[in-house]
């Protein structure tokens, strides 16, 4: 009975042992989980950093003359594409874990990718080009030889990025009344609202943090809209005086030319 | 903005959110799919663990018997495995754990319970993977929650340490108490974050202490041989 | 206690729980059965409100038509609700009103603005519930939700004023001014005990002001007619 | 718009508002007077609930007389039952169940632990029912409310096991401990999607084992017989 | 322990928690009675500030009439002051503010604004109590009700400006501004430790911008005198 | 608004609000001194019950002469009780008890541990009121204060059982049983409506199991007299 | 442990916590020193801002003489400055400058304005440390704290526009309109995170907007010279 | 009046073109400012891992044989020496801001520098050393040969990484008794005590985050007196058979041993 009772020295030790072994291999795992993890954070506040600064980027130029506007569209390509590059840094990590479209780590890059597809986004559609789709941007972040991803951009992402964007095309729209353009903040109203309006038609089960999102979209249409209401009424009262509003359009005009020049 | 330029605008907005509220559809859609089909293992597991619940009243000596039940009960999701597997897009498994992950470790639980009965070992990850049937296809069995699942048994065995001497079983305790410090020392080889597996773990201390006390309790009344030098 | 006790005393503790568990479980599953009836009808009510959304950006002259096509969208839910009447037990509507509840001031508040447009009035809760055509089965149309659909309607009208200025509408924001301020007083009068209707309650006052502000504009820039002293 | 005009609209919207408002007062109205019926029906549970409590502090051979009063004074609710049962409009009991139900919930306490120290059996449904004299009325016993009394008498019972110990009563453990079992194997079949009672039960099981650490504790100390094949 | 020292210990017990359990029963059904006495001079105050609110929509000629109406309503409310009044136990006012304190800023609201409007002045505390039957008896019109009172009088005077200019009343706004300039300017010598007065303090300066650009857009069309060296 | 007109105006404006605003920073300035002139009493409370710390780690043999430690530190605190009292205006004790009463229910913790340890009995709220010397001043010692403080005394109880016994004490814990017992019962028949008392009441009912599970431990290894029918 | 270990145990407590609580209440009393060195400070900001506001009641001729006062006022300040920057010790400002921040913020928006008017320059940060006499010490106005007090500023100057306006000077507006669009054009330039800052940032446009709204009306009304091209 | 009203371009510009130059050094100190803040939240984050990674170390060989133990405490101070070398770090970056007592960024080092605290206080007390005191750790963080502070070690970071101390050391004493240890939790319960009672001395203004905390510390505490009690129930319980105690004590120690061995 004794030997049943407590199994011989060797047989436990080989039981300890073996576990031992086991449990180190895991020990192995869960650390460079942890620093993968680590790694993919940091590479998302990265991308988080350059994305906002490249909506400044945008919002810096996009009211200035045509000129000076199209060059600043030419510098924002070159910011995003360097934050392509870090793109590409997150797929070489996720790769070392085999884990090729980022399912695993996804909660940890997703902050990132959302504030990279605001800043996209914004670029897109300042270029003249409308509302940029998912397979666009799923693109931009596949390798541009293979057509491989570097990851996954969920449909969530995408939603929630572009809900981001109604924020940003507010700004540009207030700021482009400053500027006496009158078509800017209507065209961007029109866009706002058929966004949120396809945004409301989504089921609020389908993607849980949008309702939120919508309500801060709804803040920014309204913001719009006092803004589009604000130029009829300006537009009501010039309506006699035509020449006023051509010279007060012309005099910021001159001022956008004259940061041109400088 | 030229008519032509409104309308288009308008045309991209249309067709870029379409594209992405049809994914987004697609996906919930098979997200709820998943859900359904691990609905019915969920049961399995259920029934598993309700089996194991009779280790604490019936004799010891009906305890092999009850553990091959359960793994000949766990046997039989072997189809529903095969099926939620298939439903699976390549790769994707992480994409669906967060509906997968607790029901295997409800598996991983009654499993690793029976095994210890009937073989005094703690299954490894491979052997609960091939009992399930789940080697092959897109279900992974993650370290996580395989340690979870373990963790869940450990937590059973201070109380079946207790009714086996109610039941007078008084070797039982012995095995236990040492399968379980075996267990103890392996996880503090782990270097956990301060998530769900910390939490879980810190809970183990406890379960040490109780079934030891069940083997001093033993001791002092000499219901057991006295402890050798291992 | 004998073995004879010992199994009566279990037999009845399993009839007495299987029985409430039974129910307990019938419940539940009618739950999840009328709340999948309701699927459809948000579905309804989303169309409707999708469609009066085009209210702010058209002209005046096509309102009238975007409403009657409302009301025509409405009418299609009258046989989902008949569905749903016959799926709750007589009697039972109460139980069942957190999960209709919701639709219902979704509806109120469609019908309420097309209603308004169209007749200038506010639409009275028979008007509604026999649109709906629940005005005989089990479904209820309470006070409650009734009232916070009117608010849900209220809320959109100084949005709509501001538009309807950018599209070069100025006598629509005087109608809703007036209506605004009609519904406000009659609001004010209530002595609201209820939280979450005195919350949105406060917010009337907030859209009162905002449509007095439109008029205010169109009055300085001589948009409309000197006010008369309603 | 003509005065005429503005004086229908304002009349619309007067009398679709007022109707409105005052039924929603008359409801305000009736919660507070069934919440003010409740109040003394609350005092009786907590004076039968505190009249149990001294099962924890006097000898065994008290138990019997002290259920017999606890429900004696449960009886003596009847009539205040009736009154509350009378202000229920016809089919509106689920509209003022969340002011019913906690009391309820206490009787359902009170009188299974009174029930089961009598007779050693799970009192059904329909027995509480009558014993409160809610059987015809407009009063429901849902199975929830039931259920969670039900869980807080089991809540109780590790204490009084304890207790009993504590005042050399070596046979009511055992009793208890068998009791809570075939509770809990009953209520484990329960597929629980209902969160507010799967919190409850998950405090069963914890119950379990405390009973069973006191069976342990005697057992251990041969102060107990040995158990049976129960 | 001897059954003596036992049955010491527990009178000891009993009577300590009885006499304060007395006491705090006593005061919480006072708390009670007093919230219900404050109930109509709710109503009142309700009734005085909704016939306030007339003054947005009727011409300038009927303010003053309003106003008097008003004050005739606010009288009505002495008697129900005195009754509270006498419910309040010598010396703790403070105890019961909670529950009349905000009733009180309504009626300073309603007082102050209808006083601005008959005599171009900011009413003092005194002459409220007065108005209220309040000065002797054990009711306190505190200072942080005062001013918060008057700041609520003040947040309603932009709309009124902007509901002037709607009637074509331009002198109006101008009195406003002035008054609510002179308001503004006594505030800011305050320094504020008060959060809850603080956070409301800022909101006054959001009015005095208000009530400014309703005189700036007069004088833009030259519809005021020009401003003298006020 | 003629020039003088203009004048009058502001000079009502500043006479109102002047005389408002310099009472509101005079309570302001009182309120500070207030709290300053407590905090000093937060010291000593703090020092009482570091004292009685000491009771969880040093033999029984010391617990008495620890409480009259405890007791005469407490008596240090009379002279800032005068000082606190006399800057209460008179009647005027509830405008600040808010920052009063916490310090106040420490107070009543220490005091009532140290007496119940002395002479094994509760200690009434006018016992306290001398200690302090807070019976004639503007102090009052409301029943909210002492409940309150009862309260926490007793949370400490489980903790010094446990630790009595730790010290080999085996007749403290029965002691503190039964009077947490006894204070149980007593709180159990108030019916609470006040929030913040039931929540720290429902501890208490944890607070007895914990003390009870002490004697069991005890009679279960035969450490103390077997009980008698107290 | 021996009874040396135990008390070498216990003093390196005592000693390890006296250290750390000494430095606490060291650093604590410090913190109350100097802020209550910085509450004079805030009386001389507030009396600043309370200056510059007369501003908008004046006519533009007095608007020099009422800056050189305010700066007048600035000046007084530089003693205090001096007291404050002789508390903090060498290389800490950053520690207390959650305690001084804010002060220095209301300094800025009350310098830059007057210097503003005075000056049509925006003032650079060297300047206002030098007004301040903050340059030698150890008293840093970072960035942060100069860029929030501008925008300050910025906030105040639509107002400032409407009310020349109403005051007949329509100059002024111009000049505040250039001004606040060079501010604007470069904050534009930075990079902000989502803080403070940026919130307020965002907040700028609309002072923009406000701005040369009020030049375009003047403009519309021929009330301006027809502005050049620049 | 032009003149005056719209001052001439060449002023503006000037006016404007000064504005940008300021601005634009605004803009290069902000972006570096952001730049240092997130460098320092990642070293902040790996300071944290380290620290983790060597409290479990810690609870590895804590309860172990004395042979073991005085291993796992030699490899502890290699290890706590290799998150020194990140305080190096994290110093570097705070003298390029010139802020070498490192106070403008304190908020973002605090998080690690309390859990090194936490593990360093830990290790000290398993060298038999007792409180680690406020200069000790301010020692260990400044440069070993100048004495300067790597950045300032606040009272504040000490009480806070002190008080999380204590939930180690329950931990610790639990486990201690599985090893037939009856001298450790009682002497852990003897110093969680006086450093639970010197903290409720603290007048809770004088460091907010600490309340909070110290309810953590009363329930480690009171795990650790019921660890005590059980140990003296089991303690009575085996009076009379002391060789009882003697046998599972040298069974836990067998267990011990044969780790070593291995
Ligand atoms: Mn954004
Ligand atoms: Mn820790």
């Amino acid at each position: 009975m004794v030997e049943v009772a407590s199994p011989s020295p060797i047989v436990t030790m080989s039981r300890k042992d073996h576990l031992s072994r086991t449990f180190e291999a895991y020990r192995a795992e869960i650390d460079s989980d942890n620093e993968r993890r680590e790694r993919l954070i940091i590479l998302s506040r990265s991308i988080t950093q350059l994305s906002k600064k490249l909506i400044f980027h945008l919002h810096r130029g996009a009211t200035s003359s045509p000129g000076a506007r199209a060059k600043m569209l030419n510098d924002a390509r070159t910011k995003e594409r360097e934050i392509r590059e870090q793109f590409r840094k997150v797929n070489e990590v996720l790769r070392e874990d085999g884990d090729d479209q980022g399912w695993r780590w996804h909660r940890q890059v997703s902050p990132g990718l959302e504030e990279y597809i605001e800043s996209l986004s914004f670029l897109h559609y300042l270029e003249g080009k409308g509302l940029i789709t998912l397979s666009d941007v799923q693109a931009a972040l596949s390798d541009q030889e293979t057509g491989d991803p570097w990851l996954v951009v969920t449909p969530e992402d995408y939603v929630l990025g572009i809900s981001d964007l109604t924020g940003e095309l507010m700004r540009y729209a207030t700021n482009a009344l400053s500027t006496g353009d009158h078509e800017t903040p209507l065209s961007v109203c029109r866009f706002v609202r058929d966004v949120k309006a396809k945004f409301d038609r989504i089921p609020p089960f389908l993607i849980k943090p949008l309702a939120k999102k919508q309500e801060e979209t709804t803040r920014s249409l309204e913001k719009i809209e006092r803004v589009c209401y604000a130029l009829r009424l300006r537009l009501l009262e010039f309506a006699d005086r035509p020449e006023i509003l051509r010279q007060m359009a012309k005099r910021a005009l001159d001022e956008a030319d004259r940061e041109e020049i400088d | 903005m030229s008519i032509t330029a409104v309308k288009d605008q308008r045309r991209s907005v249309e067709e870029a959110l379409t594209q992405a509220i049809t994914s987004l559809e697609a996906e919930q859609s098979l997200k709820k799919t998943i859900r359904e089909a691990v609905d019915p293992l969920d049961d399995v597991a259920r029934s598993a663990l309700s089996e194991l619940n009779l280790l604490h009243s019936i004799p010891s000596s009906g305890h092999a018997a009850l553990c091959e039940k359960c793994l000949a009960t766990v046997a039989t999701s072997k189809s529903h495995w095969t099926t939620v597997a298939s439903l699976i897009p390549k790769g994707e498994f992480y994409r669906y754990q967060f509906a997968i992950g607790p029901t295997l470790r409800s598996f991983v639980t009654a499993i690793a319970m029976a095994h210890f009965l009937l073989k005094d070992e703690l299954i490894p990850v491979f052997a609960i993977s091939s009992l399930l049937g789940i080697g092959e296809g897109e279900i992974i069995l993650s370290a996580e929650d395989y340690l979870q699942g373990v963790i869940g048994m450990v937590n059973e065995l201070p109380r079946l340490s207790i009714n086996a001497v109610t039941t007078q079983n008084f070797f039982l305790p012995i095995k236990i108490s040492a399968f379980v410090n075996d267990i103890f020392a392996s996880y503090s080889l782990l270097n956990l974050r301060n998530d769900a597996l910390r939490r879980r773990f810190d809970s183990l201390k406890y379960d040490v202490k109780r079934c030891e006390d069940v083997v001093y309790d033993l001791t002092l009344r000499g219901l057991t041989p006295a402890p050798t030098s291992a």
